[in-house]
């Protein structure tokens, strides 16, 4: 049941991309696609995303969306603590290090968010239409609330950190202000409107989702080798802080009233770590925190995790709980 | 044609930084620059530019006390923490008015 | 009436898209598409372009093609003077600045020429085939025009002027090239041999143009700060010599025998000012002139007033007069 | 019958594209497309190759393809000799330069072969799914046999080589990887699952090897001045040897069982030349070798003379032998 | 190993002069260049890179007559029309040849 | 602020010896690179970049021997060949450890 769900979202073509990419890198095969390409493919994921988020606030009512916002503003504030204490604990890091990482698994992976998508799709479970609104929301909440952490253990250091930068730097910056250009201009056309764009926004979708997991593959190979220093701990924890945030985000999904695709799409959020936003807004808030730690975390063992056995885990978990 | 000395200051450093770098050669007397993008690896060992994005390359033609104010800056604010590499050399510029 | 037109083409995707863009540059959010799409995208919209004209000329006969033609080029003639004039007399600009503007109004934007097919597509008004190829027509006569007129002066002043040089730019530049490269494709493989390529250069095409859009919006944000400094004799001249010319291509395009919807184009593609070939070719011919003055008329108030509010005017203006 | 099907080929739009580029850069207009896009475009290009082949071997049983399979790596091993023995012999070329040139013959041109698929497509030839996994044995098979040959020379002469070097720049090289990786994924999913990425990676296709035929066509037409300095024989030799290694290619096909439609790829295989894989290759095996006369003889004349020319002339082959 | 002193001179130019700062070099007696593209902003105010596409960047290793020939060259042109900026600078090479 | 010389390496080739320049560089103790890709033309006629891509364009700034090493090794096994052009300049860095 779970192991069909696994094999099944191993086997569609964004996931077996991935896979494919890792394994061709890790034997030294060159099969990077152009420069040029990855930002070109990320700011369409982000705007297709965001327009499809848009069509379904367009439709949905208030009412709907209300409880699942409060519920992804709630696990945006609960997440990242999760996996700080988590990380202080067990992980046995410091300060700013466990609170650089907790930023990262505060906030999400907009490329997860599309494969969970696509795994929903291909299963044929309906989801809310909205729910790019709420990747907005989480995307952002959780670095905030992981940064106030650091940031209020540097004040009583007496230690500088310029974290309003950071804010604006992840408010401004591309991923989230594509999304939200995304979101207005769907919201304001509505679906027919849109329906002359819908042969690149929709239709190309999948494919180019494929092509975007042939470059994370190779960045994710990339990654292999720090895997190895990071340490047993960290691995770890890598691997159960999102087994903890997505039950936690499976519980809100269902309590705001979403239906099992909603409730898994929350869920997959909340297990998902941020590599795009995340790393850039610490990197500027807490220079001193070590990349190999928060990188390796996210990009080396979250992401590849959650897109190949995570997901069809939280679907469970989604199931079982509505 | 008579030409006057200028420093050519070259700055390689991780994409992140591009706003704040090219505020601070405003702020210490940079009348202008130019900026590309590079990839690259040195003794950082881990390479930002893997989940950044490629490096940025910044020249700048300035003053010699320009020049050095900027090194200066660089040492004391990036240096330690994070993937920069710059360096500066003389060359030879037509307006030096331009540069200054 | 009017008004429903505005709004039906505000909500469209590609004039949202632009819209949003503006806004989100203006409050300085990034919403820069990358490097290297922006040329790829505008290749794309020029060869799209030049095969469906290629494709409406195979179908048309001479007999309906020749008179919409000589109305292109007597446009091609008359509008730059327009500009030339009213910029000389009513904008108290010296001859070389009002000859470089002059000969970015004489030219066209390939950019507005689909967004006006695209509005008409969606208001369902049916469109001759042949008419992206008065759009190669009219791109060149008016710069020629307009340089011709700085070239008289300069000869006067004996001041020396690359213009030779600045119109082989214009005829080897890749706009007029690519355009023409694909009416050439298109006319002679006609439309059942192109059917294997339509979903890229037709199913594609209006969201590739929203894509597109957004980078224009970006650019012309930038030239906001311009406008202000290019006073407002420059700006209301932007405006009025849209409609000027707008309302002499609508008339020219009825007694060419155009319908509706070519009426609607011819005088769009009037009302419109180039911002690619013309500006490269008065830089060449025309150095001294201020980029400032005739860019930020042509792409910071021309190319947004007509795309928003200018294309259902014109609209209004060729129901009105055929 | 044979003319006809020249005209046909010629009007289709990749290979008309291809012309009309070849034309507007002989009379020196700027069509190239922009940098960054042709790199994408053949990523494009092999990934979705190895996707139809992946998804033809998923269907396939082993009895269809290893005779299919045992072919290509005989051609693949007599083409370079043939290639070889007519250089050195009727060429007067010398050992190097000989073995150099044999290679590109020896491996295949995957454009060649796209717009050969694409021909039988339009033609209503039906074609075996698996045969892109032909190519990506011939793509090897050629070269190491040419390498092997100029080796052992060399070896005799107490030359140095760094073959090994440039074999695994083959085997790793891009075009290999991503022709395997596409077949990978193509195989372990099967049609159905890869159903969702068929607009982008088979509704695209003609449109797209279309967009690459041009920028094709600026490369091909910037080698006539060489062509002419390369000499008549050298010429005669790129349209002669062609011919001889696509009736060999024909013969083979149909000794293997392959249809019409199969026989004519793998004898447009045979006479293909390569222009990426091999050029590589050889640059870093034999260095001395002149570029001036391998790639003027692949990329300037046997390039252009199969896609126009040589495709119907194949499959006219292949109908006679089958 | 024995180098030998030439002139590299870097031009940054708007896109729109490439063909003609081409043939200028060749004319002036340069044997070869590279040429990349980036952005930057200086005191020319508006940037040309906004509509025009980015800047080209044009590297020259040539005898020192022929880079001073260049700048004049520069100077006497574009200088006042056109947003370019050029320096000059001395570099080893070791086939100093090719430059000539 | 104290800054000390070193040699800043310049080289422009065909793209086909990437992997092959940046070995040899690690191996004749350079600690770092930064690489871009550029186009071109000189006195080698033909121009590789058509089939190839771009050039690519590496700068290296390392101490003076690790530079003569770099130079006579390119000289010796590339200038024959391939489409190769280096240089070196002197350059002042405020880091010179990072660079030996
Ligand atoms: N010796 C060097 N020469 C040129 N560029 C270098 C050198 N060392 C480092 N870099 C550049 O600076 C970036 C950061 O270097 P690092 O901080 O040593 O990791 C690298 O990715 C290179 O682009
Ligand atoms: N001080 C400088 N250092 C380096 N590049 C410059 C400098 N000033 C201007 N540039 C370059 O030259 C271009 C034109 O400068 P300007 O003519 O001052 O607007 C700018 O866009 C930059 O790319
Ligand atoms: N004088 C020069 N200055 C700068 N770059 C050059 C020069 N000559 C050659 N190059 C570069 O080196 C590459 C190979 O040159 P060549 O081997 O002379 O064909 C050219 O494509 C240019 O990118
Ligand atoms: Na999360
Ligand atoms: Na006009
Ligand atoms: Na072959």
């Amino acid at each position: 049941m779970l192991s069909s769900a696994i094999v099944d979202n191993l086997l569609s073509a964004p996931v077996l991309a991935f896979v494919v990419a890792v394994l061709v890198t890790l034997v030294k095969g060159d099969i990077r696609l152009p420069d040029g390409l990855y930002p070109i493919l990320s700011t369409y994921l982000l705007l297709a995303i965001g327009l499809k988020g848009g069509k379904g606030l367009a439709d949905a009512d208030l009412g709907d969306v209300w409880q699942p916002l409060l519920a992804s503003i709630v696990l945006g504030a609960i997440t990242p603590i999760v996996a700080y204490v988590s990380l202080r604990r067990l992980g046995r890091l410091g300060v700013i290090d466990s609170a650089a990482i907790a930023a990262h698994y505060g906030s999400v992976s907009a490329v997860t968010f599309t494969v969970v998508l696509a795994f929903l799709e291909a299963t044929g479970e309906p989801t809310e239409g909205f729910l790019a609104g709420l990747l907005a929301v989480l995307e952002i909440v959780g670095i905030v609330v992981a940064l106030a952490i650091a940031q209020a253990h540097l004040a009583r250091e007496g230690g500088e950190s310029s974290w309003g930068e950071a804010l604006s730097e992840v408010l401004r910056g591309r991923s989230i202000v594509l999304l939200i250009a995304g979101l207005a201009i769907g919201l304001a056309a509505g679906p027919e409107r849109l329906e002359p764009v819908d042969p690149l926004f929709v239709g190309l979708f999948p494919g180019l989702l494929t092509l975007f997991l042939i470059e994370m593959g190779t960045i994710a190979a990339q990654r292999v080798r720090d895997v190895r220093e990071a340490g047993w701990r960290l691995v770890a924890l890598a691997l159960a802080i999102p087994l903890v945030n997505g039950l936690l985000g499976a519980v809100a999904g269902s309590l705001a009233g979403l239906g099992v695709g909603g409730t898994t799409v929350l869920a997959t959020l909340a297990a998902s770590a941020s590599y795009i936003a995340a790393p850039a807004a610490v990197r500027i808030a807490l220079p001193t925190a070590n990349p190999g730690l928060y990188i390796t975390a996210s990009l080396g063992v979250t992401f590849p995790f959650n897109i190949v056995v995570g997901i069809p885990i939280y679907y469970a978990m989604a199931k079982g709980l509505t | 044609m008579t030409t006057t000395e200028r420093q050519l200051v070259t700055i390689v450093a991780e994409s992140v930084l591009r706003r704040r770098l090219l505020d601070d050669l405003r702020q210490l007397g940079a009348t202008g620059y130019s900026i590309s993008s590079t990839d690259g690896s040195g003794t950082g060992g881990r390479n930002t530019s893997d989940w950044e994005g490629p490096h940025i390359r910044i020249e700048t033609i300035v003053r010699d006390d320009v020049a050095e104010a900027i090194l200066a800056h660089l040492v004391e604010h990036y240096f330690s923490n994070y993937a920069v590499v710059a360096w500066a050399s003389t060359v030879r510029v037509a307006r030096p008015a331009k540069f200054d």
